[in-house]
């Protein structure tokens, strides 16, 4: 697996590799929370259709990297068992200039969230597990 | 015509976990998810919001599908 | 120092310590170019007037925090003689939402430039030493 | 009235490295500022780009200079 992982994601590994034709790196990381719509959560699940999963990563990466004026764009996402606190999804951008940077780094999380066959399960401080309503894929029936 | 029902994320809870194994008159992916809301009234919320797959291709509504096949029914998404 | 440093920047520490309420990390980075303006780049220095660059630089974090939905900004920037590659400046912000944690970051990696007494030459391969034009400070006369 | 100026940044190469001992008739930080342009037509470039800092406090046009006082010279700024 590229895209997907099962362990701790490694951000010191990611960011390793200096890339001297780049002037702008931007890392965007989300974590589990401790709260969500005033509810306290304690965890979360992340489950994936793995080979789906994986192609729309690399397909949001190559796009990325054509869209925008940027060096490379990497994504890793994180599936199982989730504390608070825990990395969920790193996303890492190298461009010349900055402002390309932000651009796609951006636009890869909203494309992410649009496209990518990832469920998150949150695991509430009371007991519940609730699955958050996602987006619908374009090709829903 | 009988497949194989692979679930994912939200669908688990009301179809259980794959292989789900079902014998259904529909012929294409469209009818799948017809019959399938005709079965389990537990889909509502879903209707017209799940994706077919077979292996690693998203399926069009009138992707016809073989004997045995193993679909994946994919709901909203919610990674990140 | 708090905000200014003259070894590496650590970006592995800087990352460290979860932050329970936030959800969204997102760390600039800007690094030493191989390149500018079409002339090829073999290092560059880092000046500061100490106590201003501190000064404004903590400025820039608090008024980030007040200005925008985050929970956290901290910058650091490097002074010294800098090799391709390595980062000049680090800036962490973490936020309950992401949108905000964007544009805090773009927001304070631009106000950095306009705002903060450092002073960048650029040491080409041709041997030539460079100061960077740079933004007037509004107190100047 | 003696000052002890500190240069920044490219404003070192034109008026040496701190600390720059001048004698000089200005009694505020615009007067200095004129004062330096005419001695050093080096300073050109910088016309109206110079801000004058006493120690962590930048200094208004009006500002007042206290013999012996140490003048930063801060010219526009490229950190980043």
């Amino acid at each position: 697996m590229k895209h997907l992982c099962e362990h701790p994601i490694a951000l010191t590994e990611l960011l390793q590799g200096s890339d001297h034709q780049s002037g702008a790196g931007l890392l965007f990381t989300g974590t589990v929370r401790n709260h969500h719509a005033g509810r306290a959560v304690r965890g979360m699940s992340y489950t994936a259709h793995h080979a789906l999963a994986e192609a729309a990563l690399e397909t949001i990466c190559r796009d990325a990297e054509t869209r925008f004026d940027i060096v490379s764009c990497r994504i890793i996402h994180r599936l199982g068992e989730l504390q608070l606190g825990d990395i969920s999804v790193a996303i890492l951008v190298h461009s010349a200039h900055r402002e390309a940077a932000y651009e796609a780094s951006r636009w890869a999380i909203e494309t992410l969230k649009q496209k990518v066959p990832i469920w998150k399960q949150e695991h509430y401080v009371d007991g519940a597990d609730v699955y958050l309503d996602g987006t619908t894929l374009d090709q829903a029936l | 015509m009988k497949l194989l029902l692979a679930p994912y994320g939200p669908l688990i809870p009301v179809l259980g976990t794959a292989p789900v194994c079902v014998d259904t008159p529909a012929r294409n992916a469209t009818e799948l998810l017809d019959w399938l809301h005709a079965q389990y009234p537990g889909l509502a919320p879903w209707r017209q919001r799940i994706a077919c797959a077979v292996g690693d291709t998203l399926l069009s509504a009138d992707a016809t599908l073989a004997e045995g096949a193993e679909v994946a029914l994919i709901p909203p998404v919610s990674g990140g």
